[in-house]
């Protein structure tokens, strides 16, 4: 069997839909992270495949600014995952919920 | 003559205006004299003008100025001065000169004399306004005019519960009828585009029949308000809560007599509908019978007065629903004199006994108030219709007119004996009340004694203010044919003949004694010396008859069971139910409903970011489901229609 | 192998380029500075920041009298694109964060205010809300959009309470799934049309007819969902009331108008084209999108006890309400959009503001909150002008006439009145009406209630100075002179956005 | 000056409402006092220079605000909004003049002037945005009046009158708002301009949902029955210089609007509802009557009164004929007056006793004779005496309807007994039988302060019972132009039946212009 673009794009669906239901799912702050990255990366999987596909060069390098932006994320994100952290000594989602209504 | 005119026309409200200024200050008597002297004022012109009309003169007719005028509509303040308003002119200032004499001494202890003086003169200008204006709109304002000034008066002694409570029956009743006046105001106006008396009489004649039966009947319901006629007459008796001298000028003499001023004055429109007419005559006569027998069995002084004025209205409306204007009018001014002279004499008996007004419990007054007995006695006898007094010349040209029937349109002789046999039956009545009234109140036991009372004869000035009118009632007879000649033009009015010259004296005399028999009967079961105070034991008090007269047919419990008490508690639900609990109540359900759906959806916004997240997840959810149905759709829509025309939609 | 690149200097167009590079070399200067001498006073950074924002503002002045002249711009291999939407946009932005950044020089001290990264911080974000308007590259646009975003939570965080760090990683977070949404829906037009510029895209659909119509809704739901939520349209907006409340007055107002602009922009350029191919699917659900986040958001400030999140619901009302003009897609309901944002900014930032200068270090005990309605119980009596201007914001909000949000509301229902939407534009007017009651909450509080005891009045304006009160008069007279602007305002919207083709 | 007299009259007190700002709180009665005089005198100055000839608006003003979408300061007066505008000048000056001592009198005095602003733009807007902004403003002074200084409800009170309204006039902008579009259809040019809409005929069906549209936000301000129930509540809260303007001014807002708009701009509409407004006008004046009757509190009794009053307005409005129509704008002007004295004469008592029951009073006659008798003058104007200036209006506004219809006329006829129900009824519980409650035994009579604000209405209230011509006159005249406008303009046959033609045969061929130039 080849493995054709379909595949790649059932693969990054695939990989989105983990991702999501990880997003809702997870209640520390530092896995409900990492889902959101299976998130941005099941697109680049599929940016890449349609890049291929297509012959043509705007694909790669969205993924390569999609990955940058992940950097940036984990980066800022964490930042804020430590502060938090600090202030709390936890990071579990449900403490995270003072203002509601 | 127009000076005189407006002499007699504002004399009045500059009376009132005057003492208008003293309302709020302790009793001053020159109130009472300016108002006196300057209704009397309003007399004299009103004489002048009398004579003038008299010996042929024009009638004068001006006009002040615009009042209203918009679109096609154009009512001025215009005044005519004619035979028939002339005559009501001189009854309204002729008897109020004298109400108002006689008030200065009947008021005198009063706090509100001066407020009575300024509503007192109030009331002749609106009564002048109403008998000169040339137009119905006018007539209007003299109309209402003088409804706000009988409520001012029954209502004088306000802090009398009674009164005040009769003082809004009679205007709220004459509110009633004025609708009925103002909807017949319309009607002449879109049917003839004017409210003047010349314009609207002369398009009359151009008018169907049906619209001149609609314009009649508003117009005299209105007529039925103001005369207090079945079935708005309970105010009438009610009335008598206020200040005697009032019930004398308003409510016997002159705007009582408003609506069958209303009636002559509209001779023209009502003499093309003679059906419309009849069915005045007819509740006319059946009124007159009505309140003469209320007037058999009661036991207060002044309300057997109002009755009987109610009786005689019923005459006078007899007369002019059958045509004979120029009689009702003869009637009118004839039971101006005699029945104020009445009421003016009970307001001296109330005087002597403290505002007494049983006259179960006078009795014998006759040697401590001699001349009031006399006169009282003669304005009885007037009111009674004995020869010569001018009630015989009135009251019998009524009962003649009613045995020939309507003349005036048609020209078809329609016997009328049923009103006739009525009208005599009640003249007969009339007597009987009459003196079982004076042989209560003068004659017999002195029963007010037994009650602690110290009776005097009244001052010298409301004896000498009464005198005029019973002078005036004993020989305004006399003047029959000059005034027949006076109005006959005005008022198309014509002798009539009835059959033959025996038929006549047979009538005349047949009432005479039968009068005369009943005030026999009158004098022979009041004055002795069985008479007592009634205390609702004897045989003829328990009776069917005298409890349902005695309790005025319970039309006024009817009244306060059936209309006021359910007015009352429908306001009471339209507001508390309906109005706070559906309408206001929706309202606020509305705000209530979009508030409360912000209370309870609020929960959405727990706080916590896993919800938060599922929230979006699944908004994104809802919008891929709906993309997924409709690109569906779109891509077998053929399908589809397919589908379902095979399902036939 | 790649062939070489040749390409002139003139062809690259740079000075499109000027407006957003202009920002970002302020903000390395800052930076700079602060590493040759640290602890500056915040007075410096702001006028620096000021300057910046002052030169961003006059190169914004020359491209637009460029575009003016020659029409739509493209620069830097046709990624930039200057057209009257763009310069807009950008215009709004600017001014917006001219207006916002002397907030910064309050009274009290403030912790994020003391940082120059803060400044830089800020000056980067604008950057990148530049860079996101002022292109239809769909990689620019999610650069700029999350150079902006992650600068934003770093600076709702800089607030330092609790409530910050809550308001941030929740919005970061929402904000990281959002970024998601908008790559995975890039994607799915980049496989469907193999570009990713919306104009292309929009060529090469229209060319094939739309025959993988549902491919492209799912496309389109994708990049829906990612702007719903910059955009806080319901049920994306959960973020929005949080981080409203977490952050400093100040920012929650700042952040109620620049970003929405932006991603205003953005979704008038990708889905215009597609409202107007005709997807019925499309309107159905910006519809209901209109519809809900307009009426339950106006619902959910209705039973707000606290005036901040009152206002940040409120805020959500209005995007749903502007959200109206992307549905119509008319110039006229495009211009509109523009003048109810620019109307909205002047009027939204003064009340923040306001709440601002009266915010406390400490909350005292008989208050729930920081900005609770019973703090302002009686301000006429007490504080009558700061009374006064609240309630003229508050009368504005609530599109009483003549105060500036009237304009842009009329001339937005109208707008829907002339496509034909008479429902929506019955919608929108009732929903003004709802939203009236909240507003007066406030003015009811403020003008109609007894005083708490001990309360003179101070600390309604506790944190003034001489700038914040500069900046609320601007946003005052702005509000209640609006009517003499709205006409030249709206020939020169109504002209950028007609020669843009929307 | 005389170019600009109406910008003048409306913005005076508005900059001298910001002025009042710097004044001492003491001084503060005086110069209300002056400023209202001041304007009060520009009123007057405005009907001497006003030529009651003319049909049509006069001391046009014309300023564009929002070229590009049609909206300008456009003001004009005609009869029709003259004496309006005169008697909302006439009411803060008595308002301002007889205010007993209200705390924080120097906001008080602000916010009426600011009122006083927004109640003459009202009346001399004749654009229809500018029409709206004034008609939006003029709730907020009013809303801070009763919320500020008003009972124990007030806030309740203040938020539904404001919320209310507000609500319908939402509606009734988007109607604005359909409007310009169509006349924008027609022409190609954005415009608000009243003058211009009058000159657009639309098809019945727009006509009918325009209609609608315009008639929930008049409706509600009139207010028409089932959308009262804010009034009670408002002149039930409100102090008596807020029921006083409220009842006398901003009412009138909503009669005004449908005679300025709704006649003119959709006469087939107006003619095709006819009969159904007429049935809820009968139902205001029967069934709010009733209500009165069963009040306890003597300000509601008045307020259920005005709505009642209201009804006949509404009724002559909708006659479409001259008759009607001008009885039912002096109606306007007789009820302002009227149901004006009548709160400031509640409020009278309402300042010595602080309460409103009528079971508190009694006998007050009797303790106070003076103000039993200008509430006794004022009573009879409001149930319609002859002579007084409630009466030309009601006679001409019910002789007007009569025209189109008889039942429903004497149904709103029956009002003419209802009112004298409920107002004997109120007038006899205060003011007659014995003085019971010992509170009351040593009331002062009226004093000085509020005859100055009694005295005049009662003038106002027989002069122009007496002698309405010079009110009347040019209301006719203005009148006239409208109806004849509305006839030439409607389509229907029902219109054209229903809406007399006042132009006579002989001058057919310029009847026939005239609708060349509407086309």
């Amino acid at each position: 069997m080849e493995i054709g673009l379909t595949h790649y794009l059932v693969l990054s669906t695939i990989l989105f839909a983990i991702g999501l239901v990880g997003v809702m799912r997870r209640k520390n702050l530092l896995l409900l992270f990492f889902a959101t990255e299976i998130l941005l990366n099941a697109v680049n999987v599929a940016f890449a495949a349609i890049s291929h596909y297509y012959g043509d060069m705007t694909g790669q390098m969205f993924a390569f600014f999609v990955i940058a932006i992940a950097a940036s994320e984990v980066a800022v994100g964490l930042g804020l995952l430590i502060v938090w952290y600090k202030r709390h000594g936890s990071i579990d989602l449900d403490a995270l919920a003072t203002m509601k209504g | 003559m127009e000076t005189y005119l407006y002499i007699a026309l504002f004399a009045p409200l500059v009376g009132s205006l005057f003492s208008a200024l003293f309302t709020a200050t302790p009793k001053k008597l020159f109130t009472g004299i300016v108002g006196s002297l300057l209704i009397f004022t309003s007399l004299v012109s009103s004489t002048i003008l009398l004579m003038y009309i008299l010996k042929g003169g024009e009638p004068v007719h001006v006009t002040m100025m615009t009042w209203m005028a918009t679109g096609d509509l154009y009512i001025p303040f215009g005044f005519v001065v004619d035979q028939i308003s002339v005559t009501m002119m001189m009854v309204v200032t002729l008897v109020s000169t004298v109400v108002h004499i006689y008030s200065i001494g009947y008021m005198d202890h009063d706090k509100g004399f001066n407020r009575f003086f300024a509503w007192l003169s109030a009331f002749v200008f609106s009564m002048m306004i109403l008998v000169m204006s040339d137009n119905y709109a006018g007539l209007f304002i003299g109309w209402e005019g003088v409804g706000l000034c009988s409520w001012g008066l029954i209502g004088f002694w306000y802090h009398k519960e009674s009164a005040t409570w009769a003082a809004s029956e009679a205007f709220i009743m004459n509110r009633i009828a004025d609708l009925g006046m103002l909807i017949g105001l319309f009607l002449v106006y879109w049917n003839t585009g004017t409210l003047q008396y010349d314009g609207a009489f002369a398009a009359f004649h151009t008018l169907d029949i049906s619209t001149l039966t609609w314009i009649g009947i508003f117009l005299f319901i209105g007529a039925m308000g103001k005369s207090a006629q079945f079935p708005l007459h309970t105010w009438l008796a009610d009335a008598m809560e206020g200040p005697t001298p009032v019930s004398a000028l308003i409510h016997a003499a002159t705007m009582v007599t408003a609506g069958v001023y209303l009636v002559i004055r509209s001779h023209e429109l009502y003499s093309l509908i003679p059906h419309v007419g009849l069915f005045i005559a007819s509740l006319g006569a059946f009124v007159a019978l009505f309140a003469a027998s209320m007037a058999l069995v009661n036991r207060d002084m002044k309300r057997i007065i109002a009755y009987s004025t109610l009786s005689q209205l019923g005459y006078m409306f007899v007369a002019a629903g059958l045509g004979a204007y120029w009689v009702a009018l003869f009637h009118l001014m004839a039971h101006a004199f005699f029945k104020a002279a009445l009421f003016l004499g009970a307001g001296n008996v109330m005087h002597a006994m403290d505002d007494e007004l049983d006259p179960f419990k006078m009795g014998g007054l006759r040697k401590k108030m001699k001349w009031t007995w006399i006169m009282m006695g003669l304005a009885s006898l007037a009111l009674s219709g004995i020869f010569p007094f001018a009630g015989f010349f009135s009251k019998d040209a009524i009962l003649e007119a009613a045995f020939v029937g309507n003349h005036t349109a048609l020209h078809v002789m329609e016997h009328h004996y049923i009103i006739y046999a009525v009208l005599l039956f009640t003249a007969g009545l009339t007597a009987f009340y009459s003196f079982r009234l004076v042989a209560l109140i003068f004659h017999g036991e002195e029963r007010f004694k037994l009650f602690g009372f110290h009776p005097h004869e009244a001052a010298k000035i409301m004896l000498l203010a009464i005198a005029p009118l019973v002078i005036l009632a004993i020989i305004a007879g006399a003047f029959q044919t000059t005034f027949f000649e006076m109005v006959q033009e005005a008022l198309n009015a014509v002798e009539y003949h009835v059959h033959s010259q025996i038929v006549v004296w047979i009538m005349t005399i047949g009432t005479q004694v039968f009068a005369i028999s009943m005030i026999i009967f009158a004098y022979v079961k009041y004055n002795n010396s069985r008479v007592s105070v009634p205390d609702g034991t004897s045989r003829l008090e328990n009776s069917f008859i005298y409890k349902l007269l005695f309790n005025q047919y319970y039309i006024p419990h009817f009244y306060a069971e059936y209309i006021v008490k359910p007015y009352r508690e429908i306001s009471e639900i339209f507001w508390t139910k309906v109005d706070l609990k559906i309408v206001d109540a929706t309202v606020d359900g509305i705000a209530g409903i979009i508030y409360g759906t912000g209370e309870k959806t609020r929960q959405m916004q727990s706080g916590n970011l896993s919800t938060m997240l599922t929230w979006m997840v699944a908004g994104l959810v809802g919008l891929l489901s709906l993309a997924v149905v409709f690109g569906l759709t779109a891509r077998y829509s053929d399908e589809i229609l397919l589908f379902l025309s095979a399902l036939g939609v | 192998m790649l062939a070489p690149i040749n390409i002139s200097m003139g062809s690259l167009n740079v000075m499109t380029l000027a407006p957003m590079l202009i920002p970002i070399v302020g903000a390395l200067l800052i930076l700079v500075i602060d590493v040759i001498k640290g602890g500056l006073h915040k007075s410096l950074y702001v006028g620096l920041s000021l300057l910046f924002l002052a030169m961003d503002f006059f190169s914004l002045l020359d491209a637009s009298n460029l575009f003016a002249q020659n029409g739509t711009i493209l620069g830097m291999f046709d990624v930039m694109l200057i057209d009257g939407l763009a310069l807009l946009a950008q215009f709004v932005i600017v001014l917006a964060s001219m207006l916002f950044i002397p907030l910064a020089l309050t009274h009290k001290r403030f912790h994020e205010f003391s940082y120059p990264e803060f400044f830089a911080l800020f000056l980067f974000m604008i950057a990148g809300f530049q860079f996101m308007v002022a292109t239809d590259n769909l990689i620019l646009i999610f650069v700029g959009l999350e150079t902006s975003s992650l600068a934003l939570y770093t600076l709702i965080a800089m607030h330092n309470r609790d409530k910050s760090f809550e308001a941030a990683v929740k919005y970061f977070t929402m904000g990281a799934l959002a970024a998601g949404f908008f790559s995975f829906g890039a994607m799915i037009f980049y496989a469907l049309t193999g570009s990713i510029e919306i104009n292309k895209i929009a060529l090469v659909l229209a060319s094939n007819g739309y025959t993988d119509i549902g491919y492209v809704l799912v496309g389109t739901a994708f990049m829906l969902a990612a702007f719903a939520f910059k955009l806080s349209l319901i049920p994306f907006h959960t973020w929005a009331p949080d981080v409203y409340e977490g952050s400093s007055a100040p920012m929650a107002g700042y952040m109620s108008i620049v970003p929405k602009i932006a991603a205003f922009v953005v979704a008038m350029r990708f889905f215009e084209f597609l409202v107007h191919s005709g997807i019925v699917w499309l309107d159905i659900v910006l519809y209901a999108f209109v519809i809900v986040t307009m009426t339950v958001a106006n619902m959910w400030a209705l039973v707000q006890t606290d005036v901040k999140r009152m206002l940040a619901y409120s805020s959500i009302s209005h995007a749903g309400f502007v959200m109206a003009a992307i549905l119509i897609g008319t110039t006229q309901a495009n211009s509109a959009l523009f003048l109810y944002w620019i109307l909205f900014s002047f009027t939204n930032l003064g009340s923040f503001s306001m709440l601002w200068i009266s915010r406390q270090k400490s909350i005292p005990d008989h208050q729930m909150s920081d900005h609770s309605f019973d703090k302002f119980s009686g301000m006429i009596k007490t504080a009558p002008v700061p009374a006064m201007i609240m309630g003229l914001f508050m009368l504005s909000l609530a599109g009483i006439p003549p105060f500036a949000l009237f304009w842009g509301k009329i001339y937005l229902i109208s707008a829907a009145v002339t496509s034909g939407y008479t429902i929506l534009a019955l919608i929108m007017a009732l929903n003004s009406a709802i939203a009236g009651y909240y507003y007066l909450k406030l003015i009811v509080y403020m003008f109609m209630k007894e005083p708490v005891m001990g309360n003179n009045g101070q600390m309604y304006v506790a944190n003034a100075t001489l700038a914040l009160k500069t900046i609320i008069g601007i946003a005052a007279v702005g509000t209640i002179f609006a009517f003499v602007a709205i006409n030249p305002l709206l020939e020169f919207i109504t002209d950028f956005v007609y020669n843009s083709g929307y | 000056m005389l170019d600009h007299i109406l910008s003048l009259l409306i913005f005076f007190p508005a900059l001298a409402a910001v002025v009042g700002f710097m004044i001492q709180k003491e001084s503060m009665r005086a110069y209300g006092i002056s400023v209202a005089t001041i304007e009060f005198a520009l009123s007057l100055w405005l009907w001497y220079v006003f030529d009651g000839n003319v049909s049509g608006m006069q001391f046009m003003e014309n300023i564009p605000l929002v070229q590009s979408f049609g909206i300008n300061y456009t003001l004009g007066v005609d009869g029709i909004s003259l004496f309006i505008i005169i008697l909302s000048a006439f009411f803060t000056l008595l308002g301002i003049g007889s205010l007993t001592d209200t705390p924080n009198v120097k906001y008080m005095i602000i916010t009426l002037l600011f009122l006083q602003m927004t109640m003459v733009g009202v009346f001399a807007a004749l654009d229809a945005i500018v029409f709206y902004i004034f008609w939006e403003l003029s709730l907020i002074p009013m809303l801070y009046i009763i919320g500020a200084w008003g009972g124990p409800l007030r806030i309740y009170a203040s938020v539904k009158f404001f919320l209310y309204t507000f609500t319908g006039s939402l509606v009734m902008l988007v109607g604005m708002l359909f409007m310009a579009y169509f006349y924008y259809q027609a022409t190609g040019v954005w415009s608000f301009a009243l003058l211009d809409w009058y000159r657009l005929i639309l098809p019945q069906s727009y006509q009918l949902w325009l209609f609608a549209a315009f008639f929930i936000g008049f409706a509600i301000k009139v207010p028409m029955f089932p959308f009262h129930t804010w009034l009670p509540y408002a002149h039930g809260q409100a102090p008596t210089i807020g029921s006083v303007i409220l009842a006398a001014i901003l009412l009138k807002m909503g009669t005004y609007a449908f005679v300025r708009f709704s006649l003119p701009l959709f006469p087939d509409a107006s003619a095709y509802f006819m009969i159904p407004i007429a049935i809820l006008a009968v139902i205001m004046v029967i069934y709010t009557a009733m209500v009165a009757y069963a009040q306890k509190d003597i300000k509601q009794v008045i307020a259920y009164s005005s709505i009642s009053h209201m009804g006949i307005i509404i009724l002559g409005t909708f006659a479409l004929n001259v008759e009607g129509i001008s009885g039912s704008i002096f109606l306007m002007l007789g009820h302002g007056v009227v149901a004006g004295a009548l709160f400031m004469l509640v409020g009278v008592i309402y300042d010595r006793r602080h309460t409103k029951m009528m079971s508190e009073f009694g006998g007050l006659a009797q303790v106070m004779p003076r103000y039993a008798t200008i509430f006794g003058i004022m009573m009879m104007a409001s149930v319609g005496m002859p002579l007084t200036i409630n009466f030309v209006g009601e006679f001409l506004s019910l002789l007007g309807f009569y025209q189109q219809s008889h039942i429903i006329t004497i149904l709103a006829g029956v009002g003419i007994i209802v009112g004298a129900i409920y107002m004997l009824g109120a007038y006899k519980k205060t003011f007659f039988g014995e003085v019971t409650n010992e509170k009351n035994k040593n009331l002062p009579d009226i004093n000085k302060k509020e005859l100055f604000g009694l005295i005049p209405l009662v003038i106002v209230a027989i002069w122009l019972g007496v002698y309405p011509k010079p009110v009347l006159g040019p209301i006719n005249k203005s009148v006239e132009s409208i109806v004849q406008l509305m006839h030439n303009k409607s389509t229907t046959e029902l219109a054209k039946k229903r809406i007399p033609n006042l132009v006579k045969p002989k001058v057919i061929i310029i009847k026939k212009t005239i609708i060349e130039e509407v086309h």
